[in-house]
């Protein structure tokens, strides 16, 4: 237990919780320029976020969590092997395609095996979108970066096209409302929380496996490597090449069922046929920075994103933007690297102390 | 052939902001701080800017006003890139970080000032900066007609910065100095050279350059500013990778890309291209995919400058 | 505008309205018909001293609009009004849920969604408004080849039904025109792929303009602005054609603009609400009358061309009222995309289109 | 003789040591003064304070007498002050002419102005013969030219107070010779030296007093003349250190490692490995010495299965694994101490916990089905911390980059010598490290043998060749061109051997 409290994660949650409080203020400071009048109500609107709709309001937090907890994992996931995927908007989107595709024709799968199939598939479809990246790094010593954004337009483009000749709402200009088994089960959470998103049990699940392929797996420890060292791996007789793709197709497959989890959470959303890069796949980004890369930080972060952009929403009611919820959002990124100097700054203040400790533990002792 | 010229001429649109965007980035990362905030400097410059030319396009000389609206772009993206400077020059926070935060925070905060400002998001303005003919130049057969006819100060502005890189690079004692920081600090330490300062100017230049890269952006596409630059920040981030972090090449790669861009959205106004009956997503996907391509065969060797991204630690060896 | 303390003196401290509004994708400023509708909204609420205020959705699903709805109520909303067609289901499924509550519901008809076999009902506590923007369309399109233009072209934003109709409308406008003179027209029909100004909308026009077309139709929120970006920069200057409002402030290039009268429509229905016309359901001599889905268009004079304000030279206010008339008797019939069919069902004998897809 | 230096209670603290504690140094005018100590013993550190890169605490420095605030290396430099780091401070992609003048340059309008900078930089290689070339790229020189760009640079800008900190840790014995003659001419002319060096040899012959520092304190100042080897080293490790290797005669038996006919390519060079052929038997220690950069790296990337072989046969207790992968290779009885342990030994980033089975983590006895067994792998570690005596802040979670070079040193070969394996290859195992260490690995070594290993050392120190080597086989240009017992053979000769100038013997 004592090692728990000890943990680095403590450490992290506590100096994210700094940023956010300054994020907030900044956000306070923002509604008071504003409008003063209404900054109070407005202020609290925003905090309560979630909170102040009931269950219901949970329920829309968890729906708006999903889809960024996922592709946060999949940027969180890359860093901590070592690259930047900023490919998320078009892994998320081919997910989301294949996964609709699949809902909406695969009809002859039977009942929950419909959207686990779907799920599945958007995985796969975002984990090739995510392994050419991978592949031009490993293989032809090109910058993930570019390759990736590159990737988006390409993954964007082509569903854009592929959507009016498959699965096609030309009235609405929207692909086509999916299968009803298609849609994610509820896992009965829907008698707590009405109109949930039963994504949330996959999102949830993928953290928990993201946490131990990381840290408790032989895989976890050469991908890591590869991503601190990819010389030192080599020596060590791992393939930092293939490792290099496996990183980015898990990444893909992340982001991939992100996409397929926001369209099969029949909520009716369809994918629309629009030239716009997927913004959940953007908002990853920030998740992950929030979560520290940590998988289960990545949770919490974007179930608080999630949180105060309802928060946000709910801000309007007293003429207030909901683009506050950006900046408090920005700010808070913003602050979080320097929290994580503060926690080496704390650390290394425990190392200048480590002696002392050790002695007064002997002398305890 | 007139095909030719019009779609070399309609090129510059594309590459000029790239070009200028991405010779900002140079600046950053060649001084050893990567610079993902291209993207949301770009909105601040374009949004300073163009606030500035929608009060005062009526009262001035358009050239002049242009003028002074670059200077204020190139300004607000330089203020605004000083946070990232501090975050990853004096703090040594992760680049990523405060660069996507900085990138969030733009498009927000544009909305947010001019709502109050002006009660809506879009600021409106005018298109009077148009040089319909520069003369005696524009007579020059082939080059007359790309860059002298319906033109802008800004490509001749893009032109000069991409001269002005180079030789400020390569030619300067500024330029050795700062590209001793992006490749080892340490060398440049141990020389006197101050790093932080070369890192601070690096960036803050990439600021100015990204700020007018946005406003240059925006002008000739529409007739308001909706806070946003559809991507272009991250389009020049990778045409910077592209070009290997040398100006020059850099310049190519804004060109080869923004040409593909030209084809891919004016075929339709061309006959040949019309005829062959190409799906129009086709052609929106070709730069693109023409891109990885090329990338492909040149990535070989990078040119990574070797300490970007590195916050630079006087005790670390 | 929305986030000041200037304009929204009618609002409550509470945030309470009786009148709200509820956006969908956009912003109450997207020059498109969140704004217009937003406009109906206002001029309304200020001249009869009504509070109101607006929402702006989490997310673009019906869950969220539902949810949007339910938190309009609970700010007290005796009104509610929602444009555009993606509020269809959330309407379908609240009307009934709050009887006591109305709605206005622009651009659409309340049905449940389902595509294979849609269940429409509107109650009476609700009201459907479409326009029909393929007029609107006829008569930019019929103008523009009187006014001499004999090579068109049509730049939507996303082919969404209300930018199909419009671009329909063109086509046979032209059409129309192109036969009354005996000539042959031309006419590049393109949706860009999104409501935005870029880059790409403005070297599209502008390969357009130099490939010898002189009026584009920039039918599409800020697609528009794009076009007229390359519209003063064409040699020689080209025409462009706005939508929704007299965009002829935008640009000196703007010829017209193919407008539909939103916010008039707004103001309308909400007049008809708070006299209890609204409410004689069966009155059939009041248009805006609960429970029922209607459409407005010439014979109402809820669409047109701005022709104070429109540049034409050729095209005369006598020519507009005359084709005006043709519309509002019905001697022409003008095919709509309600059926969301491709641009291809539309068949000309003088306009040869060239379908960009 | 003047004092132009003095140093007085200098304390320089990092957080959790005090690097350096109430130090005096005294330099005069015109000596070679070296400075001795243990790795971390705070050399580096009071030299950097010396030269603006860190403020002590405490302390005051006085140049002619008079105190001199040193804030950072301009000042330094304005002083006179010049100093060549431990870690070359070099841009790889600039010229050597660029390098010189960086943070010095001259300019005329505005522009770089090299003219002048590159007859200067000429005047001077040509008076101290350090012949280097004004337009290569550093990327393209060897390190002895580049350590020679360190020295102009400081007389580029006409300092007079030298430091070298470790120069010769990374030279060839010859240059290290010249590099002897020119700090003495250098001295001659009335210039300061402060010389870092583990390496008792050179300060016998270079230097003229020594100053002694040990966990960061000042031990004492000698004359060198009056002093000897191992006395100075007792003084730096506060014990006796045995500076012979003791080892009995070897007793080779079957073959283990066997190499045939190797030839290995580079892109744009000819055969960096041309035609090797040699073996390597149980119980004896190969040495392949050689100066830098004649194909040692390549041939041990080429044996370890880090780089393509062209043709040839590389054999393994009998089996073919010429082209077989690195894992197959280290799983398969091939242990490799590798060059440089920063780049390929350690995961830096890693605790040594999971540094000690980097090539071991998928062996059932750490781990089981996929999953890491924590518990056997950091008792694993503990139990070779324990035995190799490796020191680090916080046992097995330490992370290998805190650690310190000794020490990383130490882990790595405690991880190589423990690993199954019937042939180990150290290349350079002592590269920078303090006498103790290198006994100590030395010993370990000779044990290796002893137990009836095969082992090839490959090393650019004459020293450690002759001490510990049962074969030699000289490297030159990628091929061996000699075979030499160093019971029999003379510094001279081998010497002979690896500049090229001599050839054949009995290979
Ligand atoms: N930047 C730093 N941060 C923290 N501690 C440091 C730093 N630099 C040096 N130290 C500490 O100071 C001590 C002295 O280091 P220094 O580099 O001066 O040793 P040295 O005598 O030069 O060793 P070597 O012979 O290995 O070069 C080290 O043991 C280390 O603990
Ligand atoms: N990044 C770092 N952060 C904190 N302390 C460091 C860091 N790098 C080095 N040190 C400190 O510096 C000390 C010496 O490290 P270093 O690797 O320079 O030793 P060294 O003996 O000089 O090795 P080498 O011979 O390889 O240069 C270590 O004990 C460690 O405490
Ligand atoms: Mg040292
Ligand atoms: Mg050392």
């Amino acid at each position: 237990m004592k090692k728990i409290l000890n943990s680095d994660g403590i450490k992290d949650l506590l100096s994210s919780c700094v940023a956010v409080f300054i994020g907030l203020i900044f956000g306070l400071i923002v509604i008071l320029i504003a409008n003063s009048d209404y900054a109070v109500e407005g202020f609290l609107t925003l905090i309560s976020g979630g909170f102040s709709n009931g269950a219901r309001g949970i329920g829309q937090v968890i729906n708006q969590a999903v889809p960024i907890i996922l592709t946060g994992l999949s940027v969180g996931f890359a860093f901590k092997t070592g690259l930047f995927n900023i490919g998320t908007p078009g892994q998320f989107v081919v997910g989301a395609f294949v996964a609709i595709y699949v809902g909406v024709e695969w009809t002859f799968l039977p009942g929950a095996l419909h959207w686990i199939v779907a799920i599945i598939l958007a995985g796969i479809a975002g984990s090739l979108w995510g392994a050419v990246p991978g592949l031009m790094k490993a293989y032809l010593n090109v910058n993930e970066v570019i390759s990736s954004i590159i990737m988006n337009y390409i993954g964007m483009y082509t569903v854009n096209y592929i959507i009016p000749l498959t699965v096609f709402d030309s009235m609405k200009n929207q692909t086509l409302n999916v299968n009803q088994n298609a849609i994610i089960s509820k896992f009965g959470l829907d008698l707590l929380v009405p109109n949930i998103n039963g994504g949330i049990v996959v999102a949830i699940l993928a953290v928990v496996v993201i946490h131990i392929i990381l840290n408790k797996t032989t895989f976890g420890f050469e991908l890591k490597a590869c991503g601190f060292s990819p010389d030192a791996s080599k020596y060590a007789g791992i393939n930092a090449k293939q490792k290099i793709v496996f990183s980015m197709m898990i990444a893909g497959a992340l982001a991939g069922i992100g996409g397929g989890l926001l369209y099969l959470a029949g909520s009716g959303q369809c994918l629309q046929v629009v030239d716009t890069l997927a913004p959940e796949g953007f908002n990853g980004i920030a998740v992950a920075l929030l979560g520290l890369s940590n998988p289960f930080g990545v949770l919490i972060a974007g179930l608080f994103i999630a949180h105060i952009t309802i928060g946000g929403s709910l801000m309007q009611i007293y003429g207030f933007i909901p683009q506050i919820v950006d900046i408090i959002v920005a700010i808070t990124i913003y602050f979080s690297a320097f929290s994580l100097l503060i926690k080496q700054f704390l650390n290394k203040h425990k190392l200048f102390n480590a002696d002392n400790i050790k002695k007064e533990e002997q002398s305890h002792g | 052939m007139d095909d030719i010229l019009f779609l070399l001429s309609q090129t510059m649109i594309f590459a000029i902001p790239l070009l200028i965007v991405a010779l900002g980035g140079l600046f950053s990362e060649r001084s050893g701080v990567i610079n993902i905030a291209l993207e949301g400097i770009m909105v601040i410059g374009a949004f300073c800017g163009i606030f500035f030319i929608h009060f005062m396009q009526d009262s001035m000389n358009p050239q002049l006003c242009l003028i002074i609206a670059i200077l204020i772009a190139g300004v607000a993206g330089m203020i605004f890139t000083l946070f990232h400077a501090i975050a990853s020059i004096h703090l040594k926070a992760d680049q990523t970080i405060s660069g996507t935060a900085l990138n969030i925070f733009a498009p927000a905060f544009c909305i947010f000032v001019a709502r109050l400002i002006q009660q809506t998001q879009q600021v409106e303005f005018t298109d009077v900066f148009r040089i319909k003919e520069i003369p005696i130049l524009s007579s020059i057969p082939i080059i007359g007609d790309i860059l002298f006819k319906n033109t802008y100060i800004t490509t001749f502005l893009g032109i000069l910065i991409l001269i002005i890189s180079w030789f400020i690079l390569y030619k300067t004692k500024f330029g050795l100095r700062l590209r001793s920081c992006g490749e080892l600090p340490q060398a440049a330490d141990s020389a006197g050279i101050n790093v932080y300062k070369m890192r601070y100017a690096g960036t803050l230049i990439s600021g100015f350059l990204a700020g007018i890269g946005g406003l240059v952006f925006v002008l000739p596409t529409s007739t308001n500013f909706n806070a946003d630059v559809a991507g272009y920040g991250f389009l020049a981030l990778a045409v910077l990778i592209f070009g290997q972090w040398k100006p020059w090449r850099i310049a190519g790669a804004a060109f080869f890309f923004g040409f593909m861009k030209t084809i891919a959205s004016a075929y339709s106004g061309i006959d040949f291209f019309l005829s062959l009956g190409i799906p129009n997503y086709f052609y929106k996907i070709t730069p693109y995919i023409a891109t990885l391509l090329v990338l492909a065969f040149v990535s070989k060797n990078s040119a990574a400058p070797k300490a970007e991204g590195e916050p630079y630690d006087k005790g670390k060896r | 505008g929305g986030g000041d303390k200037k304009t929204d003196d009618t609002t409550k401290k509470d945030g309470n309205a009786e009148i709200i509004m509820i956006t969908d994708k956009g912003t109450i400023d997207d020059k498109s018909f969140n704004q217009g509708t937003y406009e109906g909204v206002e001029a309304y609420a200020k001249k009869n001293n009504k509070t109101f205020n607006y929402i702006k959705p989490v997310a673009a699903t019906d869950d969220e609009y539902k949810n949007s709805i339910d938190q309009a109520v609970k700010q007290g909303a005796k009104v509610i009004v929602t444009p555009g067609y993606l509020f269809e289901p959330a309407i379908y499924a609240k009307q009934t849920e709050y009887s006591d509550v109305k709605f206005i519901l622009i651009d659409g008809y309340p049905n449940d969604g389902n595509q294979e076999n849609p269940k429409s009902n509107t109650e009476n506590n609700a009201i459907g408004i479409k326009f029909q923007e393929e007029q609107s369309g006829y008569l930019a399109g019929y103008a523009a080849v009187k006014e001499g233009h004999t090579k068109l072209g049509f730049m939507g934003g996303m082919a969404v039904p209300a930018v199909m109709s419009f671009g329909y409308g063109y086509i046979q406008g032209a059409d129309a025109a192109a036969k009354e003179l005996g000539i042959d027209v031309s006419m590049n029909y393109h949706y860009t792929g999104d409501f935005k100004a870029t880059p790409e909308v403005q070297n599209t026009a502008a390969s357009w303009y130099k490939s010898g077309i002189t009026a584009i139709f920039g039918c599409g929120g800020a697609v528009g602005n794009s076009v007229m970006a390359a519209a003063e920069k064409a040699d020689p200057v080209g025409a462009v054609i706005g939508v929704d409002v007299d965009q002829a402030t935008e640009s000196k290039t703007v010829m017209t603009s193919a407008y539909k009268q939103l916010a008039n429509a707004v103001n309308d229905a909400l007049a008809s609400i708070y006299s209890g016309d609204f409410d004689k359901v069966d009155d059939d001599k009041i248009l805006f009358r609960g429970g029922q889905n209607i459409v407005l268009g010439a014979a109402n004079n809820a669409i047109g061309l701005p022709m104070d304000t429109s540049t034409f030279k050729k095209f005369t206010k006598a020519d507009y009222d005359k084709v005006y008339k043709t519309i509002q008797d019905g001697k022409v019939t003008i095919k709509n995309s309600t059926a969301g069919e491709d641009v291809s069902v539309i068949k000309t004998e003088k306009v040869k289109v060239n379908f960009i897809k | 003789m003047e004092k132009i230096i003095e140093m007085l209670h200098i304390t320089k603290k990092f957080p959790g040591i005090i690097a350096n504690d109430d130090i005096n140094l005294e330099l005069r005018k015109g000596e070679i003064h070296a400075l001795l100590g243990e790795n971390g013993a705070g050399k580096s550190t009071l030299m950097s304070v010396l030269f603006g890169l860190y403020q002590p605490e405490e302390g005051e420095i006085r140049l002619n007498g008079k105190k001199v605030d040193i804030k950072d290396p301009n000042d330094a430099n304005r002083l006179g002050i010049g100093m060549v780091h431990q870690h070359f401070k070099l841009v790889h992609n600039f010229t050597v002419l660029e390098n010189i003048v960086l943070g010095v340059e001259d300019t005329r309008k505005g522009m770089l102005y090299l003219k002048d900078a590159r007859k200067k930089v000429m005047a001077i290689s040509e008076k101290y013969k350090l012949n280097v070339d004004c337009d290569a790229l550093i990327s393209d020189i060897t390190v002895g030219m580049q350590q020679r760009v360190e020295i102009i640079k400081m007389l580029y800008r006409d300092n007079n107070i030298l430091i070298f900190d470790e120069p010769t840790a990374v030279l060839t014995p010859q240059e290290i010779e010249e590099l002897m003659t020119i700090m003495r001419d250098l001295a001659a002319e009335g210039k300061s030296i402060l010389f870092i060096t583990h390496k008792l040899n050179e300060i016998k012959a270079v230097a003229d007093r020594c100053t002694v520092l040990r966990k960061g304190k000042c031990i004492g100042t000698v004359d060198i003349k009056d002093i000897t080897k191992e006395e100075m080293s007792e003084m730096m490790v506060g014990r006796k250190v045995n500076l012979n290797i003791e080892k009995d005669d070897a007793h080779p038996s079957d073959i283990v490692l066997s190499v045939k006919d190797l030839v290995v390519e580079k892109k744009g060079h000819k055969n960096v490995i041309n035609n090797i052929s040699f073996d390597v038997r149980k119980g004896e220690i190969v040495c392949i010495a050689g100066i830098d950069g004649n194909g040692q790296s390549e041939l041990v990337y080429a044996l370890t299965g880090m780089m393509p072989i062209s043709s040839g046969h590389v054999i393994l207790n009998g089996e073919d694994i010429t082209h077989a992968s690195i894992r197959h290779h280290s799983t398969h009885g091939l242990s490799h101490i590798p060059e440089d342990r920063h780049k390929h030994g350690l995961v830096l980033d890693y605790p040594l916990s999971y540094n000690m089975v980097l090539q071991r983590y998928f062996e059932p006895a750490f781990s089981n089905k996929g999953f890491l067994k924590f518990e056997e792998i950091n008792q694993y570690t503990n139990d070779l911390i324990e035995q190799f005596d490796v020191r680090s802040g916080q046992g097995a979670k330490t992370l290998a980059r805190s650690m310190s070079g000794g020490n990383q040193q130490k882990a790595i070969v405690a991880r190589e010598m423990d690993r199954a394996h019937d042939c180990l290859i150290a290349v350079q195992p002592t590269r920078g490290l303090d006498v103790g260490a290198i006994e100590y690995i030395h010993k370990k070594i000779v044990e290796e043998r002893d137990a009836g290993k095969a082992i090839l050392l490959i090393s650019l120190e004459l020293d450690e060749v002759m001490n510990l080597a049962d074969r030699i086989l000289v490297i030159y240009e990628g091929e061996i061109v000699g075979e030499l017992n160093p019971k029999e053979t003379t510094f001279n000769e081998l010497g002979l051997y690896m500049s090229g100038s001599k050839k054949g013997a009995q290979v």
